[in-house]
């Protein structure tokens, strides 16, 4: 059943005692990995055992549980760097999720304001110009649209097709010589559209802007190498991608972090400091101010090696066969609309639709007492649901531990919606 | 989770025939609403006329729990006093934050204990008190409107 | 031997596994709370149980995972709220450590910039003064610096005597009708001193400025009340009160958060989102975009039931005790200095000291060697450094788990620093 | 932890009697370098002469590894051709990286293989290498600063 996939799936479910889970006399099938995942055994017990045998804080001591703290977090950021293909870990500078990460890089821009001698490529003013898309998580929309509304420049933004891509066709007006910063999804999370990048990564370059990923829906999912990718900064969170909430990572090119102003500040981010003056850090101190999520970093690390165990071209492979499974078994459902691409290419196992004229607040609450646990409402992406002259949507995603029945499960218990609505 | 509590036929019966839908006029507040969790929407107008709610109108996008809500509420206070109206505000309200341990007064409350369900559901309680957080809101900007009245 | 302590302190120990664990052939006693806290089992464990059956993304859904995460969250919440004696736990904002907490505070005075319709209280400009002290840890000195840098306001402090206490003779001239907000610590992490608040409030009050403490190093080691203190805010941090990383706490009333404008943007914060324009949630959603540290305050209220479990009072009362024997003891070394107040009066368990002219370095590296963990350096408050004429100290701090046994084993091993460098 | 490893005689000894201490004149090259995470400092001064390191001067507060660091690179490089000095400097900072793996090579780095343990202690390793990043610092101002001198 699960022929193109390589991953072993019930060796995989073994790992995530979650998933034994009974939801009143139903079996879990969790379908909603796109808002958050679980988390296998070995990210507890990596998390478990550090805080048990090795628990401190970094950076700053000499003595031995502090040296193994520092170690157990430096080597989670080598470890997040070689898995993206940083070409060095002070290039990853962790935060408390994908939505920091981007306020982050919005805040160098605002920080410029106040800076004579910021650098010129975040010099922001009317007359400038952001570039976004149409199909934006709130988080990589809002903090650009204060940007914009703080400094006097102009937000722009790429719109959808019908079919739910990016319309590239006028993207010479969209992205012009007065954009400073393009900052899109790598994978939409209302819509499951994989965006190719090579355009706008182009088109940016020729314009001279800078160009950023929010890539919380790519890097849980497929492989990702910023090298490859040639854009500057990429965004993403670990509790998508098997890891704990609390933590996320901004990769960004190691000149444009020396280049970027602090953000967060306070202790471990400083070189000097006076009741007067204070010099700051390298990057990545400078960016991350504070206690740091020192568990949490190992967790991800943890999270990061069983995802590579099980590889992600297979991940990839697993999950194009899931989202070809489930748009081929949702479209057969009568009344069932799917907001988003319809083929599964160029495409994520995370599939948004509408189910006649009811509401998913309704269909959520049906499916979740068939065991089912999808995510409805408009995904922190009301602009897209805008787009489509929608309120909200239904939308069911996939992951490394989902399979083929746990779909089929999802298309019965909409009969069951039905009936109860129709 | 036991379907037929939250979805009790009263329920769908109102989801599928509100009473009282559509706006009106003539009123003295308008209020709009929002969920900003699910974006469900309503706008609700409010006429007083001597001391009562002479109407309650309104229009919305919701799930059954939220559309069936403010037309159980439509049935409850609609003609009634402002006072009275403000009671069963009060009173649907702590149905809804009793967490399961209340059944609600049916003596009172009429069609709306079968919301009583809901109130297990942290998530839907805010669908079920949309309506009800629009007309109170409608209800001081109508009386703030009115000259001359300060009290209710 | 613990004759002022109501605490079971063998019971206590029992419940963090790492107070077993061995530095080469030694005991490692634990002496670097101030730091960061150990964790007991109880905590680990109520992490893990929510990971591995209630894990969901929170707030936006209907499923059964999504409503138990919410209420594990929210739950929370109330929890420190009730602690801190808040009003409302709509007070209570979750940040990933006490940094962001105050940082947050400082950002809505520099997004008020941009606000022509901001909060006057938020209004800060040249002219303006923003109060601090000379022992703040860097996290409470340097975003107000910034602030002051970049909107042209003016940083003022409130000095140290020479035994470690707050300047307060010339309170009146340094807050002034100019000065908008003081934000003074609660219990500084170099010295050990405790401060009293009530003069300071009351100056504030009089000049009608905002007031706000910073509470890490109060709120795990004593009974702190926010109605009480009558501050306007307060930041601590979990991982210093028995919690995880990766999760802080900015309380502030009700209005004041309110007024202020929002600091991250993303999901979640949001009331209605176009392309054009966002409003914003309530607080305490809008201070948290994106997705928060679930599990971590999951792990916060379970140290907070630990915490109450054993009582504050008594908490205080065993630390007092610390205190006075760390202090009693560490003063009959021979050429050990005590930077902070000499007496365990209006002061916490943490002592830092000098030791003859031996770097602390060398003095942690040998402690280190008999399974002694202290913090040694500028413990990031390098001003308290320079107004002692110091580059570092060594800083011993005790908690719950803490015994005399531990501070005679300190002393001793003072002996072999000695002997080494002598 | 082994003491004997961290602290050999060696070290104890070039901490307790610096070599080649003292700020000297003349020189074309000083730098300032800071271990933010102690507030260790030195300043240190290069006089190159005939792509000679004719003198290494210093000044510097810090413990016993950062002292005796500078102290026993004072004695490797001072004298030797510019190019000596930082074949050194590569091979000592080579050595700090090893984690403990490897013991250096006596013949080239003398006194200063003591610090091969320093290398197990990260914590420590920046304290080894900072009076070598305040020599490579200087020595590249002191090149900026002679007219003519690109090479080295
Ligand atoms: C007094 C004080 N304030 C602030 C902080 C910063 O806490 P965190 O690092 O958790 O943000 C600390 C601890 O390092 C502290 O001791
Ligand atoms: C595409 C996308 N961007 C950003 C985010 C925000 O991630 P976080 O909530 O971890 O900050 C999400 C997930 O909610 C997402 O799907």
């Amino acid at each position: 059943m699960e022929a193109a996939s390589k991953l072993d799936v019930e060796a995989v479910r073994a790992d995530f005692p979650i998933l034994q889970r009974r939801i009143g006399d139903k079996t879990l099938a969790y379908l909603d990995s796109a808002a958050t995942s679980q988390k296998p055994v070995q990210v507890v017990e990596a998390m478990r055992r550090f805080t048990e045998h090795s628990n401190a804080n970094i950076s700053r001591s000499v003595h031995t549980l502090g040296a193994e703290a520092t170690v157990a977090y430096e080597g989670a950021r080598a470890r997040v760097a070689e898995f993206i293909g940083a070409g060095n870990p002070s290039e990853v500078v962790f935060t408390k999720n994908s939505t920091e990460a981007i306020n982050l890089m919005a805040y160098a821009f605002q920080n410029a304001v106040f800076d004579p001698s910021a650098d010129s490529r975040f010099k922001l003013g009317p007359g400038d110009e952001v570039v976004v898309t149409e199909m934006e998580h709130h988080a990589n929309l809002i903090p650009w649209q204060q940007l914009c509304l703080r400094t006097g420049a102009t937000l722009k933004w790429i719109g959808i097709t019908d079919a739910g891509r990016l319309e590239l066709e006028n993207l010479n007006e969209v992205i012009t010589e007065r954009t400073k910063v393009i900052s899109f999804v790598h994978v939409a999370n209302l819509l499951g559209t994989v965006n190719p990048t090579s355009q706008i990564t182009a088109r940016a370059r020729e314009v001279g802007a800078l160009v950023g990923l929010d890539a919380s829906q790519s890097v849980p999912h497929m492989p990702v190498d910023v090298t490859e990718l040639g854009v500057d900064f990429i965004a993403f969170t670990g509790h998508k991608m098997l890891g704990p909430t609390g933590i996320g990572v901004l990769w960004a090119k190691a000149d444009l972090l020396d280049a970027m102003p602090p953000f967060l500040t306070g202790g471990s981010m400083i070189e000097t400091v006076s009741m007067e003056r204070t010099t700051f850090a390298k990057a990545p101190a400078k960016f991350e101010a504070g206690t740091p999520p020192i568990a949490e970093a190992v967790g991800l690390a943890a999270a990061i090696d069983y995802l590579d165990k099980l590889g992600m071209e297979n991940i990839r492979a697993h999950e194009k066969d899931l989202a070809a499974y489930m748009l081929e078994q949702l479209e057969s459902v009568d009344g069932l609309e799917i907001i988003g691409p319809r083929v599964p290419i160029g495409r994520s196992a995370t599939v948004s639709f509408t189910f006649a004229d009811i509401h998913p607040h309704d269909v959520g609450q049906i499916l979740d007492a068939e065991g089912i646990a999808v995510r409805v409402g408009h995904h922190c992406a009301k602009p897209t649901c805008e787009r489509f002259g929608v309120n909200a949507t239904t939308r069911a995603s996939g992951y490394v531990y989902n399979t083929h029945e746990e779909i089929d499960r999802l298309v019965e218990a909409l009969g069951q919606v039905r009936k109860v609505f129709g | 989770m036991n379907l037929d509590e939250l979805y009790q036929e009263v329920i769908l019966d109102h989801y599928k025939r509100p009473r009282g839908a559509g706006l009106r006029e003539p009123y003295e507040g308008e209020s709009h609403q929002v969920n900003p969790t699910c974006g469900d929407e309503i706008t609700l107008r409010v006429h007083v006329e001597d001391g009562k709610v002479a109407d309650v109108s309104y229009d919305n996008v919701g799930c059954s729990i939220s559309k069936a809500s403010a037309s159980v509420m439509y049935e409850l206070i609609n003609g009634t006093t402002v006072n009275d109206a403000l009671a069963k505000l009060a009173e649907f309200t702590e149905l809804m934050n009793s967490k399961g341990q209340s059944e609600g007064d049916e003596d009172s409350l009429e069609d709306a204990v079968a919301f009583a369900g809901v109130s297990k559901y942290p998530m839907r309680v805010k669908c079920a008190l949309l309506g009800w957080m629009a007309f109170k809101d409608a209800l001081v900007r109508a009386e703030a409107s009115i000259p001359g009245r300060t009290d209710a």
